[in-house]
């Protein structure tokens, strides 16, 4: 009847897992109440789970990455904790077969439902305002994107209370990842989820793509695009392209333990390389799909900031096209150390270095838009300043390993370790908090605490060259990656360091926290400017903050680059057009249903329920059956109610 | 290697010494290579970090110097607002990487050629062979030609090369001595090859680099560099042992999942590395009974009990 | 120039602009959804090209695959390629009975084709060389049937959408839908190809 | 002028693909001749893979040459994909994926190949190359 589920798979004997798990129960609930007794239930259904609205899902995904930040950096204190502790053979508080199961779930909870959404949410809310677009090209659609990506966040965070997680790395290497290796729920805890938010990311690839392309306001050709709305272009393609491979390498791996296949096994002549290599011919490219948004931010952070157009616009375009193309050229440069021989190392060793020039090309691109310009030192430049300087670094220490012999006796040290957070934090993260602050306006209508957020910046800055630097020292002294404990007490004064630096990024985040909370609480006061608070030179600016949720009133006509800036600088025509009817698409329960019975789905076949995980397939079919039934998706604004919103602005939330 | 100039080492050395200081106590670890390979691996891992230094450091001084000067409330800098384009800056932001990766590229692709794993090193003496088993979680040593084998014990001569040849019991590993140089995976029904030589005596650390599950973090071992005298004096004592390894020995072995004890076999049968490869390619029985759900008390919970 | 005009972009109820504009957008996005199920494709070829040789001591394709059979289902798929072009060719002019018809052919090939493949696989089974044999039975079962499975939706999706067309005609969202169907089973039948040459026909001939 | 070119004046590369046109493509007449060009082409395909007196590398690439055509045949006629400059972007969505798709397998061919070869045992390497 339950399958594998029986009450032990409870962990009632690990304190540590049952205290957090009371504690987010409690959480949960006292937010339900919450909810019941403000008798906010029909707004939150109305307002926000069934809403098509591009700007309300991108806050959502943004929402849900916040959550997972949590979570994955819960995972990260407790890491770094256990290895200031676990010197000298002490074996610190974490048995190895938690610990396992923390690094697995940090790394994969980061990358896939913390960076991923963040990155996703950003594009979902800015790529339609700055295209001048009324919304994607196709809302529902979008809305179950995200609600399968939050079905996989949810999923994964059951394994914390039900079963275990995966204990192989957070991409699940076979053979240790197949049955006999790892016979428990974990495995599949990690398989499910990440196959049902991959083809939320999917979609919502799909989605992105066709929007830039085909939505874009009259008269915006491509090379009138912002660069923001070209590394989003460029990382839905990579996308698109990208998890195809990934849901089928991950079917293989679920094929070979559900129904005894032999794609990976040590048996039955599987080939376990052939998952590395098909792993990393997705996972080159998702660093690049994390990158490249955030690298759009920079762009429009620092121009706008300088107060000048961005240097070299079409260089940066063919950079960031170069940097697409070639991050399907690159992926074994992950598996130096399996033995292909030096002809193919060689070679990829080559393909991942020619990355470093378009990188660099889009480095001195930002460079040279300070250069002549007025810098404001507003938060958002904080971040785009640390970021230049710390991403410089971390791709240095890449291109180090893309050298294979180097790579030789780097690989899978805390000097990688160190080379990737260093990339991620100082370019994804930092990206992301610099897009956050940036938009934030636009997207609630007043602006951020700026004294809170320089602060936070500064922590976050000098936590991350602590908690990170020394792990470059520890992978020189061979220190490698994963270890519970270890016995050469040299190395102990770095990780004791590198906790410090850990602890210096949580009062960061616990500044941002104090940021929002008080920004929040102070909004009236942080109004001034919210439709343009930055003197902004792209189309979002030019509509109200937050935006209606048509967008704009009228299509803007759009007739060169920095379209809005342009429009600022002539005077503009009184507009005494009027309004005309807009059409807009009607809120829909499909995507949470789809979620729902993708949890229900995905939790019955980790438990090898079978029942609960059939009825959950036909209850899916039926669904998009169903919802296929009304053609109507699309209810009509009218003129006059058109005029009569654009009148009593600005629009509350 | 043409690449070589005396300036390019005289720089090497330069940041050997910047490094190892900052390195403090640290007395192994690749930057301190025993022997040929890491040293040449270090070499050129230095050979490419020193140009990519010189490129790397004026853009980070430049960033901030930009910033600082170019600041809104410095009336003395000059504000140009529509300056966006200059053909010659355009030109040497695609040439100044270019040529870096230019010389970087020649680099690898010698590099990977000169130092691959494969390739046997050039010497006088002729190599020793050690055939090398990764297990839950140990390292098991055959010496063929000496017809021993040890367990988390790697002894070698000073001076001569070391043929390593590579599989697993169990899952991937990797193996890796950081003072002697590179790595490479030990894989399940596979045979990899590695070459390594010590040129200095001394213990070293050798571990898995790839992890392999719950015991992964204990999967280290010894290396013992000696001159020739004390190799033949190891090999000696390890005949003394009298515990035999044939097949069976082997596969009772493979199901134990000790971690950190050090064990002698003598005598060993021959083709114990071939049972070894074609071995692992058969799944374990008793593992699939095992329910990882199963809350482990134990430090290392048992993967697989036979 | 108008006499190039595309068709299908004749509104029938609906003001001319957005029924144009959303039927390129859908079709459009549907392209791309497509290419990326190309790439999954690729993926599960390439895995098929690694492992042909994989067979564990047990058969290979030479020893298991019948050219018959693959033949048959290729002409199928060929035809019911062809007879759904015809029913959009329907489409076009609006004429529902043929539209219907064209459609009700395809999705008897579909059947039938569907038939042929699970006969297959269960002879296969039953002798024993099912997909956990080795590893190149796994790739090639998981090859096939991932084309069998899309086959399988195509059909579902075709009988919704007649369903849908009996009770209420050539609105603009049946159009649309019909020419994302088309697009769909045009593609499998590439697909197809790739399947029947690589799969039975180099790998059953070495 | 075409009526999506009225509709979005900068959208002159909009086509959907698959999309029936009855004068640009031939219509039926266009199905017809796909059809017909993609039944020779099978029978084509079988037959050389029957025919036992070529060399077997000869028949792989008959076989390869054959496919490509068949799809290009699909492709174009009843895709109703080509050159057309309103399919500009269409074309080149899809020789970007073909690219992707090349680059995918041929490097993971490539790359499993040297790997194979490098893992053989000695012994194993006469009965691994059957
Ligand atoms: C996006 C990716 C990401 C991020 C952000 C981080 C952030 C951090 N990581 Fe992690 N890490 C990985 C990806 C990431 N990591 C991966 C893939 C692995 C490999 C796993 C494996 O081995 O399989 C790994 C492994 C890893 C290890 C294991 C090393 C080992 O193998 O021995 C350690 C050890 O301490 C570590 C530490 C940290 C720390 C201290 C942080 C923290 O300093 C940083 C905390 C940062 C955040 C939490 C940022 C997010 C913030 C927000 C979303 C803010 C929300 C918004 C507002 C407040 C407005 N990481
Ligand atoms: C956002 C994420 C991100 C980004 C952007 C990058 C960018 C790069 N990465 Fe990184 N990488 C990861 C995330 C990322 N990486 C992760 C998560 C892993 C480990 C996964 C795991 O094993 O768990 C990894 C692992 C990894 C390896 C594997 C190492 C190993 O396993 O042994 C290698 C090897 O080549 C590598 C190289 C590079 C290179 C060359 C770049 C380049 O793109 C960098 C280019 C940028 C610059 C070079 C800086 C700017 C340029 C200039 C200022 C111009 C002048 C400079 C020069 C000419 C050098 N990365
Ligand atoms: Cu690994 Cu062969
Ligand atoms: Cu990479």
């Amino acid at each position: 009847m339950f399958g594998k589920l029986t009450l032990s798979a409870i962990p009632f004997d690990q304190p540590i897992v049952m205290i957090t798990c009371s504690v987010l129960i409690v959480g949960i609930l006292a937010i339900l109440a919450l909810i019941t007794y403000m008798h906010k239930w029909t707004w939150l259904w109305t307002e926000w789970i069934t809403t098509v609205d591009h700007k309300r899902i991108g806050i959502m995904y943004t929402l849900l990455a916040t959550v997972m930040l949590l979570r994955g950096f819960s995972d990260a204190i407790m890491m770094r904790s256990q290895q200031a502790l676990a010197s000298s053979n002490a074996h610190g508080f974490l048995p190895p077969e938690h610990y396992d199961q923390i690094f697995s779930a940090h790394g994969t909870i980061m990358i896939f439902f913390m960076a991923m959404p963040f990155v996703v949410g950003l594009m979902n809310f800015v790529v339609p305002l700055q295209i001048g677009a009324r919304d994607v090209a196709f809302p529902v659609l979008n809305s179950v994107s995200f609600w399968l990506t939050a079905a996989g966040a949810l999923l994964i965070n059951l394994s914390l209370g039900i079963g275990e997680f995966a204990r192989t790395g957070w991409l699940a290497y076979p053979p240790l990842s197949e049955l006999p290796f790892s016979p428990g729920v974990g495995v599949d805890y990690y398989l499910w989820s990440l196959q049902i938010s991959g083809v939320g990311t999917l979609l919502s690839g799909v989605n992105l793509v066709t929007t830039i392309l085909k939505m874009r306001a009259p008269g915006m050709r491509l090379s009138m695009m912002p660069i923001f709305t070209w590394t989003a272009l460029a990382s839905n393609m990579l996308i698109v392209a990208a998890f195809p491979i990934l849901t089928a390498t991950f079917a293989m791996l679920l094929l070979d333990r559900y129904l005894g296949m032999h794609f990976f096994t040590n048996d039955g002549g599987g080939n376990p390389m052939m998952y590395i290599n098909l792993i990393w011919t997705w996972g080159h490219p998702e660093v690049y799909i994390l990158i490249l948004p955030p690298f759009g931010v920079f762009s429009e952070v620092i121009a706008t900031f300088s107060r000048k157009p961005l240097f070299g616009y079409r260089s940066m375009v063919i950079a960031t096209m170069v940097i697409t193309l070639l991050a399907f050229t690159t992926w074994l440069h992950h598996f130096f150390t399996m033995g292909s021989g030096a002809d193919v190392n060689g070679f990829f060793g080559i393909t991942t270095m020619v990355i470093a020039i378009p990188t660099g090309v889009k480095i001195f691109n930002w460079l040279f838009t300070m250069y002549g310009g007025r810098v404001r030192f507003a938060s958002p430049v904080l971040w785009t300043i640390g970021f230049m300087v710390t991403f410089t670094i971390g791709g240095m220490t890449g291109v180090l390993m893309a050298v294979p012999p180097a790579d030789f006796v780097l690989h899978n040290s805390l000097f990688l370790v160190a080379h990737f957070h260093n990339v991620i934090i100082g370019g994804v993260v930092f990206g992301c908090f610099a897009g956050f602050t940036y938009w934030f306006p636009k997207a609630f209508g007043f602006r951020l605490h700026e004294g809170l957020g320089k602060a936070a910046f500064w922590c976050w800055f000098f936590g991350f060259y602590l908690a990170f630097m020394p792990l470059y020292i520890l992978g020189f002294m061979g220190m490698t990656r994963r270890m519970n404990h270890y016995d050469d007490p040299a190395w102990l004064p770095y990780l004791l360091f590198a906790e410090g630096g850990a602890v210096l990024i949580l009062i960061g985040i616990l500044l941002q926290v104090t940021q929002l909370v008080w920004s929040i609480r102070h909004r009236e006061t942080l109004r001034g400017g919210a439709a343009d608070p930055w003197d902004g030179r792209t189309l979002e600016w030019s509509t109200t903050s937050p935006p209606p949720a048509y967008n704009f009133a009228r299509v803007p006509k759009v007739s060169g680059l920095d379209a809005y800036w342009g429009a600022k600088q002539e005077v503009m025509p009184a507009s005494s057009e009027s309004f005309e009817a807009i059409e807009i698409p009607k809120n829909s329960g499909l995507g949470f249903f789809m979620s729902f019975f993708a949890v229900i789905g995905g939790f019955g076949m980790i438990w090898h329920i079978w029942w609960m995980g059939v009825l959950a397939i036909i209850a899916f079919i039926a669904l998009i059956a169903w919802s296929s039934w009304d053609e109507n998706d699309e209810f009509e604004l009218s003129a006059a109610e058109v005029g009569r919103l654009e009148r009593t602005q600005p629009h509350v939330v | 290697m043409m690449l070589r100039n005396t300036i390019s080492s005289s720089l090497v050395r330069l940041t050997t010494v910047a490094v190892c200081t900052s390195l403090g106590a640290c007395s192994e670890g690749v930057l301190l290579p025993k022997g040929p390979v890491g040293a040449q691996e270090k070499q050129l891992l230095l050979e490419a970090l020193i140009p990519m230094l010189m490129v790397v450091t004026p853009i980070i001084i430049l960033t901030l110097w930009f910033a600082w000067w170019f600041r809104a409330s410095n009336a003395r800098a000059k504000y140009r607002p529509q300056w966006e384009y200059s053909g010659a800056i355009e030109f040497s932001i695609w040439m100044i990487p270019m040529l870096v990766i230019l010389f970087l590229g020649s680099l690898a692709w010698v590099g990977a050629h000169q130092l691959d794993p494969y390739r046997p090193l050039a010497s006088k003496q002729k190599p020793l062979v050690v055939q090398v088993v990764a297990m839950d979680w140990r390292w098991l040593f055959i010496y063929p030609e000496q017809g021993v084998a040890s367990v988390n014990e790697l002894a070698i001569p000073i001076d001569t090369p070391v043929a390593f040849k590579l599989t697993s019991a169990t899952v991937m590993n990797s193996f890796f001595i950081p003072s002697l140089g590179g790595q490479v995976y030990a894989m399940p029904g596979m045979q990899t090859q590695l070459q390594l030589q010590a040129n200095e005596a001394g213990n070293y650390r050798g571990l898995s680099a790839q992890f392999s599950g719950d015991g992964f973090s204990d999967m280290h071992f010894q290396v013992l560099a000696t001159d020739a005298a004390g190799f033949e004096a190891w090999v000696a004592r390890t005949k003394s042992a009298a515990t035999q390894l044939d097949a069976t020995a082997y596969d009772r072995l493979v199901a134990d999942h000790k971690v950190g004890e050090v064990t002698y076999y003598f005598p060993v049968s021959g083709d114990l590395f071939d049972h070894a490869i074609d071995h692992a390619t058969e799944r374990p029985e008793s593992t699939l009974a095992v329910s990882a759900s199963a809350p482990g008390a134990a430090h290392i919970p048992a993967r697989s009990e036979h | 120039m108008s006499s190039n005009v595309a068709s299908l972009d004749i509104p029938v109820e609906g003001s001319d602009e957005q029924l144009s504009s959303r039927q390129h957008i859908t079709g459009f996005g549907f392209y791309i959804y497509l290419l990326s199920d190309g790439i999954l494709f690729a993926a599960l070829f390439a895995v098929f090209a690694v492992l042909r040789t994989a067979t564990d001591g047990g058969p290979d394709g030479h020893m298991l695959f019948s050219a018959h059979n693959a033949f048959i289902e290729t002409a199928c798929l060929l035809t019911s390629s062809f007879t759904c072009g015809i029913a959009m060719l329907a489409c076009d002019r609006r004429n529902k009975f043929v539209a219907l018809i064209g459609f009700l052919v395809t999705a008897a090939l579909g059947l039938t084709f569907l038939a042929l493949e699970v006969h297959e696989f269960a002879d296969l089974i039953s002798r024993g060389d099912g997909p956990d044999r080795s590893a190149f039975l796994s790739s090639f079962f998981t090859l096939v049937s991932t084309h069998g499975l899309h086959v399988t939706c195509g059909l579902l999706w075709l009988g919704v959408l007649l369903v849908q067309f009996l009770g209420r005609g050539f609105t603009p969202a049946m159009v649309r839908r019909f020419l994302c169907f088309s697009l769909f089973w045009h593609v499998l039948d590439v697909v197809w190809i790739g399947v029947f040459t690589f799969v039975y026909l180099v790998g059953g001939y070495l | 002028m075409t009526t999506h070119l009225r509709h979005a004046p900068h959208r002159g590369d909009s086509h959907t693909p698959g999309l029936v046109t009855r004068e640009a493509h031939g219509g039926l007449r266009g199905y017809i001749v796909g059809y017909v060009l993609a039944v020779m082409l099978t029978v084509a395909a079988f037959s050389v893979a029957r025919s036992t007196n070529m060399a077997p590398f000869s028949v792989e690439a008959g076989l390869a040459v054959l496919a490509i055509a068949q799809m290009l045949v699909h492709l174009i006629f009843f895709l109703h994909i080509n050159t057309a400059p309103a399919q500009k972007i269409n074309v080149i969505a899809f020789a970007t994926t073909m690219l992707i798709i090349l680059i995918v397998v041929v490097g993971s061919m490539w790359i499993m190949g040297h790997l194979n070869h490098n893992m053989v045992p000695m012994d194993h390497l006469m009965q691994m190359q059957r």
